[in-house]
């Protein structure tokens, strides 16, 4: 306790600790305030004895204060004291043991895989997009189009010919809702797939891409409905499925994740738990 | 897939905005529909109610899913008797963080892109060449419903044709009001000093009640508007009919006497007589009018009656005075009032 | 002690209690001339428990009045002014109150220091918070309304111009609002300057930032939101008052004036107001949840982040309550998508909450029920905010029911259940008597009963279109049998609030003893005697984690070593 | 997120345990709230530039006020020196420099009460006039107030000094004080060039 004693901020003497004395001030003045406040609007006497009030109060408020704080002052005398619980044991998260010490594993590198896949899978799903508006309508920009312009930007009964053309307006605000999209989920496959590592593959390239499709398809008509009447779906879910697959390469080729995918669970899922994460040794020389 | 749980939804609505009408519904005022914006009978109403539907499942699903969850925890995690220890200490994952943190986003996303689409979609909608012009303007407490192609004035009960778009501009003579008809569109407020504009494309006739949604003073409660969709033809009967001057009959002169020599005139306009007062309502054609007093009362010769002796009976807080007529006065001059067809 | 690594200085005032010797007008006088931060936070609750009382009973009277349609039990001025008075009560005079006068007492505790920084202007925030709230009422009386008696506000709490102008209010009452709000504003900014200052300056050693519990952070935050907002309503009003008094011409539509400026003023202030209201709710449901889980909270940093975006984000939404006046598209989409931003912090709070649950060992004690009846009810609440943020369907629910169930679910399902947890949780360290359990859990399936009641079911006359502040409505509209239940709702929820106030005066009379620590809590106000003595710590406590008394008790498991 | 360390060296820590002074922390987030006071008003008056019905409009006739401004941004100047002269202890270059503060302040004052004057009794403007009166007048007249505020406080300290009560130990006081008027001359800046540049 001697450690503790040291800093006691008790200013004055020994085992005596300060503290400001009370005062009727702060009071009078709130009290003067509201009625010159208050004045307005019952009459010009009530404010200028509001004044006179605050002027009062302010004066004797200053010297309260002025040159020195009032304080009172209490003498004090302490003893340690423990802190007492019931519930002395603390369970641990069980675990096997492990080849790494856990602290060196830095399971949340795979969100950095995740971002690497979520950029690499937009860009494979652009690609797409791009060849599908080349072969069926001849123009790469057809798909982009359709996202930036429909989406919502002043689109009224534009015509094929239109679409297919290349507008800078359009074309940003496909670029933007696309890379956040595509960050965003590969964001989510970095997160997720540790946690759900047996078929990476088969979730993140089939299993997921068909989820979201099934519920865009459901949302589309009223998420965007001129969207929805010339999106053509089969290519829609291909550049999603295409997607998936890249992202989820990356995301399953990356070392972290192999190293982890066969750990528990609580590894897996990057909990900071004791026993998990490295200990904190600075401190402990006091 | 998803207009099938669209159908499916709304009839649950539907049904739960008919039982909340059923038990109390005879009222001498007659029989009125009740009003549910998820019945929607008009274009932006349809458009609004479809992104609420959408909102609506998407706000479920989260809910579902997160209440589950909490309802699994504090079952799962209760103390057990006897247990003395303390659970694992957990101090966060940047994983899991990251994905609750994402799937928001992606959800945030797409909700958006839905509403910004349908605010372009209803804001900016041009005004077709082939529709309607009304000048709405919100006084305390009733409506001023002006049609400048047609040269009509009236009050509190507009007129508009089925399947043909309707535009409103709409304007305050003093306080901040609100054009609200659930089943046709959503609000826009009537703000003094400021022009806004809104449109509506009934698709079934019928009438629709509205009301001001912004509090605007003691009436504000009785500041109700009828729409009459019409069929085409019976929206141009209505329009001839308005479009003549007042009826002039000599079997009621007393009370229209009455009407000039007292007050009334100078609030209330009755075209092609002297009286041509803007702060009340337009009574050229007050007798072809359902209500009196912005929707409060069913306009009978009694309740007209009524209603000149003391306008707050019906409606506390309107700005019309009592009007202090003799009973021989009231009889005349509602006999008047209700010759104006 | 023996252990040198203890990390906080587990110290008790063992000097005796001379008890004074106080006649009754001394220990009144006390109350009045004290500067003690915890006197003064427990002036604060009770002031604020007195008007959430008054308040109450003016909802109750709205309720009967909307219970059956067409009804006559009070007229329609009457009727304004109750829900004015009623919003302004529970907004200025019982919200910001209460929450700050928790914050009063527990900031210094949870920050191991001696009294806030300014106790002087404590005091004064305080008695300006109380004169002001008085004042208000006393328009009930001296207000020369129209018919010669007094006149309340009668205009509805947010006080759209033109109709607070002279020609469509033409007694006093809105110099009244205005000017009672004026001199609330004031005591709030005092108190906002004061936590800020404390937070910033008294934290005990080793209190760094990132180890303050997470009340007294979200307390920082909500005190740079009131700092920065009650200013911008002190403006807004001081320019209705330069048009009533001096001939101004702000908000006159004749002369030029804007309405729409009164409501972007207005809501400037507005919504930030409400997460002044909402986050100290956040910050006691992190206090409370992972004591009665037996976990730490869950993800602490990620707390911290959103408490403070949500901070930011609040400033870029006010127009969310404006999307039916008429504003550009561009401009309804900014407010669209910066309204649902608010979503994705307020959904982190509500995992971490979630994740701090999920494998702890929970004890369900009141303070435990009403936090978790909270999240439940803020999920709901949040998800209907959702609604209202996509603007078209926005334009059908604004300033319907629906809105008002929406808000209510947030200002009494999450704020009011929060402030009831925080009751029962520090009730014994104010007073050193625990409140009856029995009687708390009466007190919560009440209240849980009469909320939902009254609240779930207003939801419903919204969407079957019944706007807001209307004192009457016709039975053909079928909004009645939906109203009933609201109104049978809200008098089981007044039950219920007086089974709390009777609960309260039981236990301070024969409560149990309650001892320093009574939740094997964790944060520093546990570590001094309950109550705490006017210094609150003989010696100033030294922490190394955000669990200082964690570390105490477990010793071979302290959170230092993992934060 | 959550593995943001938030340790550092415990040792250095308790021996370094500083926190900010409470006077500063204090006067800057009252100075915060002043300023979202001042930006409503701004805003109203950017808000109604040139939406006046009726005349005088700014341009007919406001004159930039040269002079005050120079003397109330000079006094931010001259009360900075006055800070340095008492944390050397310099208490009669202290009071030297705080009593042509004052006076600077009181010479921006009249400056401000002239130009009112004349637009009232010369230019017939009035705060009920036109939104621009209304505007301009609440606008300037709300800084004005403030250094009304400052100059009473300036003064209470002079006369302090001038009895001997000041000492250098106040010195973080007056520097506490000095922000004050630090920020009563920055909003000027804000106001001038709103009404005076932009608004003109």
């Amino acid at each position: 306790m001697t450690e503790i004693s040291k800093h006691s901020s008790g200013h004055g003497h020994e085992g005596q600790i300060h503290i400001p004395a009370n005062t009727a001030w702060p009071l009078v003045l709130a009290f003067g305030l509201t009625l010159s406040f208050g004045g307005i609007l019952l009459g010009i006497w009530i404010t200028v004895l509001g004044l006179l009030l605050c002027l009062i109060s302010i004066i004797g408020w200053f010297r309260d204060v002025l040159p020195h704080e009032s304080a009172e002052y209490v003498s004090v005398e302490v003893r340690p004291f423990v802190s007492e619980t019931t519930r002395k044991v603390v369970d641990r998260i069980e675990l096997p043991l492990l080849e790494h010490k856990p602290g060196e594993l830095l399971p949340q590198a795979t969100l950095i895989a995740g971002l690497k896949g979520g950029i690499f899978g937009g860009v494979a799903m652009a690609v797409v997009v791009m060849i599908y508006g080349q072969l069926i309508h001849g123009s790469v920009w057809y798909g982009v189009n359709l996202l930036g312009g429909a989406g919502v930007a002043d689109w009224t009964n534009a015509t094929t010919a239109q679409i297919a053309e290349f507008h800078w307006g359009w074309f940003l605000i496909a670029l933007l809702i696309h890379s956040t999209a595509s960050i965003l989920m590969g964001l989510i496959y970095g997160a997720m797939l540790p946690m759900l590592p047996s078929r990476p593959m088969l979730l993140s390239g089939i299993a997921a891409p068909l989820i979201w499709s099934g519920l865009l398809y459901a949302g589309m008509g009223i998420i965007n409905p001129a969207m929805n009447s010339r999106i053509s779906w089969p290519w829609f879910l291909v550049s999603q499925l295409v997607f998936g697959l890249v992202a989820g390469w990356v995301v399953a080729h990356d070392e972290n994740f192999k190293r982890i995918r066969k750990m528990p669970l609580a590894i897996r899922v990057g909990l900071e738990v004791p026993g998990l994460i490295q200990e904190n040794h600075q401190g402990e020389s006091h | 897939m998803f207009t099938g749980i669209c159908k499916e939804l709304r009839r649950i609505f539907v049904a739960v905005g008919m039982t909340a009408a059923v038990p109390l519904s005879a009222w001498a005022e007659g029989v009125q529909p009740g009003t549910n914006m998820f019945e929607p009978a008009s274009k932006p109403a349809g458009e609004i109610f479809g992104l609420a539907l959408l909102v609506l499942s998407i706000c479920a699903g989260i809910f579902i899913v997160v209440g589950g969850m909490l309802l699994y925890a504090i079952i799962r995690y209760r103390r057990k008797p006897g247990d003395t220890s303390e659970p694992p200490q957990v101090f966060g994952s940047l994983q899991i963080e990251m994905a609750w943190t994402v799937v928001p986003i992606l959800i945030v996303v797409v909700l958006f892109l839905a509403s910004a689409r349908l605010i372009f979609a209803i804001q900016d909608a041009p005004q077709p060449k082939k529709s309607i012009s009304i000048t709405l303007v919100g006084h305390q407490f009733w409506w001023e419903v002006r049609y400048p192609k047609y040269g009509i004035v009236t009050a509190n009960e507009i007129h508009v044709p089925v399947d043909k778009a309707t535009y409103f501009k709409l304007l305050s003579a003093d306080v901040v009001h609100s054009f609200w008809v659930p089943e046709l569109a959503g609000k826009t407020d009537c703000i003094p000093n400021h022009v806004n504009t809104t449109w509506i494309l009934p698709r079934k006739t019928g009438l629709y009640l509205g009301q001001c949604s912004q509090f605007c003073g003691a009436g504000h409660a009785r500041m109700l508007l009828r729409v009459y969709v019409d069929t085409p033809a019976q929206f141009k009967a209505w329009i001839k009919n308005q479009q003549k001057p007042a009826v002039e009959d000599p079997a009621v002169a007393a009370g229209r006497e009455v009407f000039m020599d007292n007050a009334c005139m100078d609030c209330h306009e009755i075209r092609g007589t002297p009286a041509n007062g803007r702060f009340g309502p337009d009574l050229t054609h007050l007798a072809s009018r359902d209500t009196l007093g912005s929707g409060t009362v069913l306009n009978t010769p009694a309740n007209l009656r009524e209603w000149i002796k003391d306008p707050d009976h019906f409606k506390p807080g309107v700005l019309m005075p009592a009007m202090q007529l003799n009973n021989k006065q009231l009889d005349e001059v509602t006999a008047y009032l209700c010759s104006l067809r | 002690m023996a252990d040198q690594t203890l990390p906080i200085g587990g110290v008790v005032d063992v000097t005796e209690l001379k008890a004074p010797k106080q006649t009754f007008l001394e220990w009144l006088a006390e109350w009045f001339i004290t500067v003690d931060h915890k006197k003064l936070g427990i002036l604060y609750v009770v002031y604020a428990m007195v008007f959430l009382l008054i308040g109450g009973l003016e909802a109750l009277v709205i309720r009967l009045q909307l219970a059956i349609p067409n009804n006559h039990l009070v007229s329609p001025q009457i009727y304004d002014e109750l829900f004015t008075m009623h919003g302004t009560t529970m907004v200025f005079i019982m919200g910001m109150p209460i929450l700050v006068g928790l914050a009063n007492y527990i900031v210094p505790l949870q920050i191991g220091a001696r009294d806030m920084a300014f106790p002087r202007l404590n005091a004064f925030s305080f008695w300006m918070t109380a004169f002001g709230g008085l004042l208000m009422y006393y328009s009930y009386i001296g207000g020369f309304g129209l018919y010669g008696v007094g006149t309340a506000p009668d205009f509805g709490w947010f006080a759209y111009a033109p109709l607070t102008s002279p020609a469509f209010s033409p007694g006093r009452a809105p110099d009244y609002w205005a000017v009672a709000l004026i001199v609330m504003g004031w005591g709030s900014l005092g108190a906002g300057v004061n936590i800020i200052t404390t937070t910033l300056t008294m934290r005990c050693k080793g209190m760094t930032l990132m180890r303050m519990p997470l009340f007294t952070w979200l307390m920082l935050v909500v005190s740079f939101l009131m700092v920065i907002a009650i200013p911008c309503l002190t403006a807004a009003q001081g320019m209705l008052m330069i048009d009533r008094y001096i001939g101004g011409h702000f908000f006159d539509t004749q002369a030029g004036g804007s309405a729409i400026l009164w409501m972007h003023f207005f809501w400037i202030f507005g919504h930030p107001e409400v997460y002044i209201l909402a986050l100290p709710a956040f910050g006691l449901a992190s206090e409370i949840i992972p004591v009665f889980s037996r976990k730490a909270i869950f993800g602490y940093p990620a707390m911290v982040a959103a408490s403070v975006g949500i901070g930011f984000l609040s400033f870029g939404v006010w127009a969310h309550h404006m999307f039916t006046v008429g504003m550009s598209g561009p401009t309804n989409t900014f407010f669209v998508i910066a309204s649902m931003l608010v979503g994705i912090p307020t959904g982190i709070k509500i995992f971490n909450w979630l994740a701090t649950i999920w494998g702890g060992k929970i004890w369900f004690a009141t303070p435990m029920l009403f936090s978790i009846a909270f999240i439940f009810q803020f999920l709901v609440g949040g998800l209907t905010g959702v609604m209202l943020a996509a603007a078209p369907w926005d334009w059908q629910l604004h300033n319907s029911y629906f809105v008002v169930a929406h808000f209510h679910y947030i200002l009494v399902g999450a704020i009011v259940f929060m402030v009831f947890a925080a009751i029962y949780y520090w009730f014994p360290k104010v007073t050193g008597k625990m409140l009856d359990e029995r009687l708390g859990k009466l007190h919560f399936w009440l209240f849980l009963i009469g909320f939902h009641l009254t609240f779930d079911f207003m939801h419903i006359p919204g969407i079957l279109g019944m706007p807001r502040h209307i004192y009457t409505y016709m039975p053909s509209r079928g909004w009645g049998m939906w109203n009933m239940i609201e109104t049978v709702g809200a008098f089981v929820q007044a039950i219920a609030v007086l089974v709390l106030v009777f609960n309260i005066i039981v236990s301070l009379r024969s409560g149990k003893e309650a001892g320093n620590d009574p939740w094997d809590a964790w944060t520093l106000e546990w570590a001094t005697t309950s109550p705490p003595p006017a210094y609150n710590f003989a010696v100033d406590p030294v922490v190394k984690s955000r669990r200082p008394l964690w570390d105490l008790k477990h010793p071979e498991d302290p959170d230092w070593k993992y934060e | 997120m959550a593995s943001i360390p938030v340790i550092q060296s415990q040792q250095e820590h308790f021996e370094e345990w500083q926190l900010p002074d409470r006077g500063k922390v204090g006067m800057l987030t009252l100075i915060l709230g002043e300023s979202a006071l001042f930006s409503m008003f701004v805003l109203a008056y950017i808000f109604y530039i040139g939406k006046s019905i009726s005349g005088p409009q700014p341009a007919q006739v406001l004159d930039i006020p040269v002079f005050m401004t120079i003397c109330l941004w000079s006094s931010s100047f001259t009360i900075w020196l006055a800070e340095r002269a008492i944390e050397h202890g310099k208490m009669k270059i202290f009071a030297g420099f705080w009593a042509l503060t004052i006076a600077l302040g009181a010479i921006f004052l009249g400056g401000t009460a002239l130009e009112w004057k004349r637009l009232i009794y010369h230019d017939g403007l009035t705060i009920t006039t036109n939104l621009f009166g209304t505007t301009f007048y609440s606008l300037v007249g709300l800084h004005a107030s403030h250094v009304v505020v400052g100059l009473i406080m300036l003064i209470t300290v002079l006369i302090l000094t001038l009895t001997g009560h000041v000492k250098q130990e106040h010195a973080h006081r007056i520097k506490t004080l000095a922000l004050y008027w630090h920020f009563v001359d920055a909003v000027w800046v804000i106001v001038f060039t709103v009404v005076y540049v932009l608004g003109r």
